[in-house]
């Protein structure tokens, strides 16, 4: 772990240095067309600044979607809807949601899919094209089909996380119930076992390990369904209402705060989802 | 009280201003109604929500409406709050745009999802065709900003005077480096932000009633925010849960929507209905509308909601 | 005890069908302890396992205690100790053996009982609360053989228990288990790959020939039921052990 | 009401069919018949259901409706496929993984980078993609190319972390062997590494697959010229022609199936050797 | 040819410190057969790894042929054979075979040579385009040694090679290894837990203990060169096994 410390900031480094180069190189020539359209004469110097301190720039630098950052979250009264902490616990809300409700009908189908022979033939190359199906384009649908019956806040975002995050659980679950070797199962048997037994005690347990594994991709998946589920919902709310009224405007520091926000709260529950791993897979005696 | 929804045709902002100062004025309540205004976006189509049953009322563009009715959805306008188009082409003059004999040979930035139909009959008027190539446009799918003229990606870009156009002055291009081409100034202006409900529903004089108190109470709302534009910009900023709107432009937006609002009392102008029918039927080889409507509007709500 | 009659199975494999055992014919009577040898691929697992009905045969007939293998399994008749340890990691020592014990609705105290109990049998007592790989190989060997224990059955079905151990180690574990048999008057299957295993444990050595497996000789063991290690250089024993071998060289001749 | 019952009927019938399937031994018909049956059953509820409730067909046309589209529609969704999926997502996806490939064996080469870069990569990785969209078609202009950046971003993590895993699939003791062959790094990745690394760098390439094309779709919501499956897909809601949405869909579906079955394939004939193909 | 002296290894583990190996002290002429054996984890596996330069000692010096075994390696002065077979799945077993001579650069003709001679060597031929899933645990072992042979190195190092086969074919191997022995005169260092296995192999007898790994006996063989498999029952073989045992068991009070 602490050996990582030096070569991360080496790389984080690094990348701010490249950062700060792409922006010089990316606005340049809006600050150009300025210039020309003024008359002026850009030295070096002042094509640097200019790049860095544009108001909409292409890529605006660090330090401007720092100080965006700084705004957002620290200065702003969290219940404003001009904070971040806002907008991200919106997101966040149906995110967990969407997580949760994906889990259930993902381990839901992997039980069904390695207990039921009908189930495992006919329902999972089905659950692989469905994930081929572009979501930005159904979301509207849903969102319209579920409105009209009556559902809307959170739900709708919710359903959205959940169709893209319960296609890792159910590919990590089927392989996880399905780890227990034939000797194992064997055991089972010679001991004779019940069906519910054997899932308990046996294939349960055994697929833990798969079952966190899938938890972290769903749950990263899941936010990316919540931000897409904010696009069409008339962009009320939420990260992905911030994406998208910044794209609008063409408020590109307010679009990379957003983006960063986002990285970090994925970041902080797929580390959250680690951290609860470890301990369980400890409790189990099954970090070795 | 009596539910009514409303779907907007976009975000919250104030092109929208007269429903939410009726809802915040209490205009609403006064008529007995409880209103729930949902706020649009880009993929929101709002005859798709009003097909859905997910709205009452629905602000549309009417060429989206009409298209709309002929693909079977019976869409019919009750009210007409705008009376103009705030539509138009904004262009770079460094690109060489003067006229619009310049168009050829250029890329032209526009919305699609139903906001391209004044824009194709307007170019079939001009008999310019959308495919590209020397004698023709190319169509960029525009998507929700003005980049791609601040990018020199497209010689002309979609703006609305009280929106998209001060963008493209606010990122740094100042009016004398731009050429504007109003689709009012090139008479195939159609109709914009209308009132439109399923025509079914107005069989039920219960639901006429409701939409009478609503009209009414909207066009109210419509009036105080043009001659309270600082305090109905206000109004709509609280309105927005998004927290990106800024008061400087929503107050220069509502200024503007001021205007094209100003000529109407609700009620729909035939001759300019007439007028957006004949341009969408004229759409060359592919119109957006292929026969004359019949009853896509009526007067009876607003005849009742105004006297 | 345990009677097979013309035993015939086969595997139906993509490259064809794979005669495992043909015509089997073996009486084994209760307190017997039986030894299988054989070289790789001759049946031997594959004959234990259709004993536990865990593999279905294509012909001739078993019976255990008079009944079908599977009523026999039912009425958890046998214990089996597989070839690999297969201890469950997220258990405990004394959890692995508690298994079978849960699954059979053993009441709570008496689990808590036999669990000590059988590890006391195999010298593991003090490790209840240990997890299968803080163990070494030789002691995870010896749990899987003390939950093979637990519930008690009669039979003990053992599919080369001893195979991954040093021979020392082996040794002590093969005192151990003769020791455990004549207390308890078990019926005992015991797959191994070793000879002097095999002579030194059983009173009855069957040794198998590949394709098809068959039964090359049934030998019955002249040995006192009471063996101390020093037994294995005893003129009888080496023997047996020769009459074991060359029954094996006879059926292996395509090495 | 006729209707209703008539997707019943079907539901009955296909699940009927497909339990029968079932009982019999498995063989590759039965593989591929079972899915085949229950997608048709599928349809056929949902053919029912629709002309049954009577659902508005700007809301959720009938699978009857989105055929006769896409039978009339040939001309349309061919440019739109090649628009999309050949020049945005393919070549996307062939400089993602490509890329991404040679990163991890830099990553692989070099333990600073590998501590270094994955942390953050992880990192970076957890980004919405959907957020980048907008960013890159400004980037990269309104055509395929922005399609193409997109596309790269998303399929390169997976392909990174899934080739960096599999670089350190062989075991030690394979490793050993090399060694005491005295097998320098480039032989030991040749002879080694890379084949043994093969399972886990399809197991990227299949993820990518379905990512490409979602990848390639969504960017053209955010401007593209006027063609494309995305933009398509976009701009018919607008005009209620949800025929041709659903017309859309069902290409992408199959694009994205066969693009995956492709991948799939080529595993087994490559990875022939692994456990999980062997059965 | 090959000589330790005062060697020790200790691993740092997150447990602490593992002495694996403490001032061991050896040497092995050139031509030697010697045998390894002790319990499990006494360093055997960890003395072998450092001679073919896979683990770098902690104290004490290895020279093999009068250089570093780096040196040796370099030069590729030795065969390797694991435990396991450790063939690659995805060759077949002539691409096995093949493949430390495709790393030396053998030319392609004398490559295929090589293969056939040494499949020849362990009965194998026949099966150059198996891949090693469809082969036995015993072939794929044979296999393995063909691998280690085919580049002809002075010195043979051999770990438990022999450990999953059974009794027959592990006879019948041992008097194959050790005709080729006699014929090459290669050095061969040879780890087992089976004590007739290293008397009837060896010319030496390394005798380890555990905790930390030491060598508690050096045995010379008194057997002659020339070895039938009935050796296995004479007085002198039959007093080597027994001083092992003895050697063994001294080092093992802790089962
Ligand atoms: N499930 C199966 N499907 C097909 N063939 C099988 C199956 N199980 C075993 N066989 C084949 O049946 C034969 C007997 O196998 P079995 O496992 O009983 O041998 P064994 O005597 O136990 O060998 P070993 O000493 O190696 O354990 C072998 O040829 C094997 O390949
Ligand atoms: N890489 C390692 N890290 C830490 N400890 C190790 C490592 N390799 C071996 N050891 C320890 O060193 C000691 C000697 O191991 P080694 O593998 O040499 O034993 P061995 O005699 O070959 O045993 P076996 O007969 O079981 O193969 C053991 O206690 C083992 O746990
Ligand atoms: C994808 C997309 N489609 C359409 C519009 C245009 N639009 C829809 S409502 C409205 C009123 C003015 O704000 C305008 C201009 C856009 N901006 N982005
Ligand atoms: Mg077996
Ligand atoms: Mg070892």
């Amino acid at each position: 772990m602490r050996r990582s410390v030096v070569p991360v900031l080496a790389v984080l480094g690094f990348l701010l240095l490249f950062w700060y180069a792409a922006a010089v190189w990316l606005n340049a020539p809006w600050a150009y067309d300025k210039a020309t359209r003024s008359g002026a004469v850009l030295d070096a110097r002042s094509l640097v600044l200019d790049t860095w301190t544009q108001d909409k720039p292409k890529l605006p630098a660090p330090h401007q979607v720092g100080a965006e950052l700084w705004a957002t979250v620290v200065q702003k009264n969290i219940t404003s809807k001009r904070s971040l902490v806002y907008h991200s616990w919106v997101t966040l809300s149906a995110t967990l949601l969407g997580f949760a409700l994906g889990t259930g009908l993902g381990v839901l189908l992997a039980v069904g899919i390695v207990f039921n022979r009908t189930m495992d033939m006919s329902v999972m190359p089905w659950v692989i094209a469905s994930q081929t199906i572009p979501i930005l384009a159904i979301a509207p649908m849903i969102i319209v089909v579920l409105n009209a019956v009556g559902i809307s806040g959170l739900l709708p975002k919710a359903m959205i996380s959940m169709y893209l995050s319960f296609f890792p659980v159910v590919v990590g679950m089927v392989k996880g119930l399905r780890s227990p070797d034939a000797m194992q199962l064997d055991q089972m048997r010679t001991w004779h076992a019940s069906k519910a037994q054997s899932f308990w005690k046996l294939r349960l347990p055994a697929s833990m390990p798969y079952f966190f594994t899938s938890l972290k991709i769903a749950m990263a998946a899941s936010l990316v369904g919540a931000i897409i589920g904010e696009l069409p919902t008339g962009a009320v709310a939420g990260l992905g209402a911030r994406l998208l009224a910044g794209s609008y405007y063409g408020q590109t520091i307010q679009i990379w705060s957003a983006l960063i926000m986002a990285a970090v709260l994925a970041a902080a529950m797929v580390g959250s989802i680690g951290l609860i791993q470890r301990v369980t897979l400890k409790r189990m005696g099954m970090a070795g | 009280a009596d539910d009514v929804t409303l779907q907007l045709k976009w975000v919250t902002q104030a092109q929208f201003a007269g429903y939410y100062v009726a809802q915040d004025k209490g205009f609403y309540e006064e008529e007995g109604l409880d209103v729930t205004i949902k706020p649009g976006g880009p993929d929101i189509a709002p005859t798709q929500v009003l097909a859905g049953g997910g709205a009452d009322v629905v602000v549309e563009w009417m060429p989206a409406a009409l298209a709309a009715r002929e693909k079977g959805l019976a869409m019919v306008n009750i009210a007409q709050p705008f009376k103009s188009s705030g539509m138009m082409l904004t262009c770079r003059k460094d690109a060489g745009v003067e006229s619009t004999d310049d168009f050829k040979g250029k890329t032209l930035g526009v919305w699609f999802f139903g906001n391209e139909f004044p824009f194709l009959s307007w170019m079939s008027k001009l008999d310019i065709s959308t495919e590209g190539g020397e004698d023709g446009v190319t169509v960029l799918k525009q998507g929700f900003n003005v980049d791609p003229l601040l990018q020199n990606q497209a010689a002309c870009v979609s703006t609305m005077t009280y929106n998209e156009y001060w963008q493209v002055i606010d990122a740094g291009l100042t009016p004398e480096d731009l050429n504007v081409f109003k689709y009012e100034d090139q008479g195939v202006a159609t109709l914009e932000d209308g009132l439109y409900v399923l025509e079914d529903r107005l069989e039920d004089p219960e639901f006429e009633d409701k939409m009478v108190r609503f009209v009414r109470a909207s066009m109210k709302g419509w009036k105080y925010a043009e001659e309270n534009p600082d305090e109905a910009a206000d109004i709509v900023l609280e309105n927005d849960s998004s927290g990106a709107q800024t008061e400087e432009h929503q107050k220069r937006m509502m200024g503007e929507v001021a205007k094209l609002t100003a000529g109407s009392n609700g009620a729909l102008d035939e001759a300019d209905y007439e007028r957006t029918v004949q341009s969408l039927l004229s759409g060359g080889s592919d119109p957006v509308i292929t026969q004359e409507p019949e009853g896509a509007w009526t007067h009876t709500i607003t005849d009742k909601a105004l006297n | 005890m345990i009677s097979a009659r013309h035993l015939d199975l086969t595997f139906q494999t993509n490259d064809g069908p794979v005669h495992a055992l043909k015509d089997v014919n073996l009486e084994i009577e209760a307190g017997d302890f039986v030894s299988f040898i054989g070289p790789s691929g001759c049946g031997k697992t594959t004959f234990l396992r259709v004993m536990a009905d865990l593999e279905q045969p294509t012909g001739g007939e078993v019976l255990v205690n008079g009944v079908s293998p599977e009523e026999a399994r039912r009425a958890r008749a046998y214990g089996y100790v597989f070839q690999a340890a297969g201890l469950y990691p997220w258990r405990t020592i004394g959890g692995n053996i508690r298994l079978p014990l849960e699954i059979m609705g053993v009441p709570r105290a008496e689990q808590a009982e036999r669990v000590r109990r059988v590890l006391e049998l195999v010298e593991l007592a003090g490790f209840e609360r240990k997890f299968p790989w803080q163990l070494s190989g030789g002691m995870q060997q010896r749990a899987s053989i003390a939950r093979a224990l637990s519930f008690d059955a009669d039979i003990l079905l053992m599919d080369e228990p001893f195979g991954a151990l040093d021979e020392i180690v082996r040794d002590h574990l093969n005192e151990q288990l003769l020791k455990l048999w004549e207390r308890t008057g078990k019926t005992i299957a015991f797959v191994t790959h070793s000879i002097p295993e095999a002579v030194y444990l059983s009173t009855k050595i069957v040794v198998m020939s590949p394709r098809p497996g068959r039964i090359s000789d049934v030998i019955d063991s002249p040995l006192p039921r009471e063996r101390p290690l020093e037994i294995r250089e005893s003129p009888e024993f080496l023997a047996v052990a020769h009459r074991v071998r060359e029954g094996l060289r006879a059926g292996h001749s395509d090495v | 009401m006729i209707w209703l019952g008539f997707a019943v009927v079907a539901w009955i019938v296909g699940m009927a069919v497909n339990m029968a399937l079932a009982r019999r031994p498995a063989g590759r018909g039965a593989a591929l018949a079972a899915p085949l049956v229950f997608g048709l059953t599928l349809i056929a509820v949902w053919e029912g259901v629709v002309r049954g409730l009577q659902i508005n067909q700007v809301l959720l046309p009938a699978p009857s409706a989105i055929a006769a589209r896409l039978v009339n529609s040939v001309d349309l969704l061919w440019v739109d496929f090649v628009q999309t999926v050949l020049k945005g997502a393919l070549s996307g996806y062939v400089i993602g993984c490509g890329a991404a490939f040679l990163i991890a064996l830099a990553i692989d080469r070099f333990p600073f980078l590998q501590r270094g870069l994955l942390p953050v990569g992880n990192f970076v990785a957890a980004l919405p993609v959907i957020g980048m969209a907008p960013i890159l078609v400004m980037w990269f202009g309104f055509d395929w190319q922005s399609k193409a950046a997109v596309v790269v971003v998303m399929v390169f993590f997976p392909m990174l972390v899934n080739t960096v895993q599999g670089l350190q699939a062989s075991d030690a003791m394979q490793r050993d062997l090399m060694r005491t062959y005295a097998a320098g790094y480039w032989r030991t990745l040749l002879k080694l590494r890379l084949p043994a690394a093969m399972p886990f760098i399809f197991n990227g390439l299949k993820i990518g697959t379905t990512l490409a094309l979602i990848g390639a779709i969504v960017a053209e919501f955010f401007g593209s010229p006027v063609k494309g499956m995305g933009f398509r897909i976009s701009t018919s809601v607008g005009q209620l022609a949800l025929d041709l949405v659903w017309a859309e869909i069902v290409v992408a579906a199959l694009a994205g199936s066969a693009f995956y079955g492709l991948m799939a394939m080529a595993e087994k004939t490559v990875t022939f050797w692994h456990p999980s193909q062997r059965k």
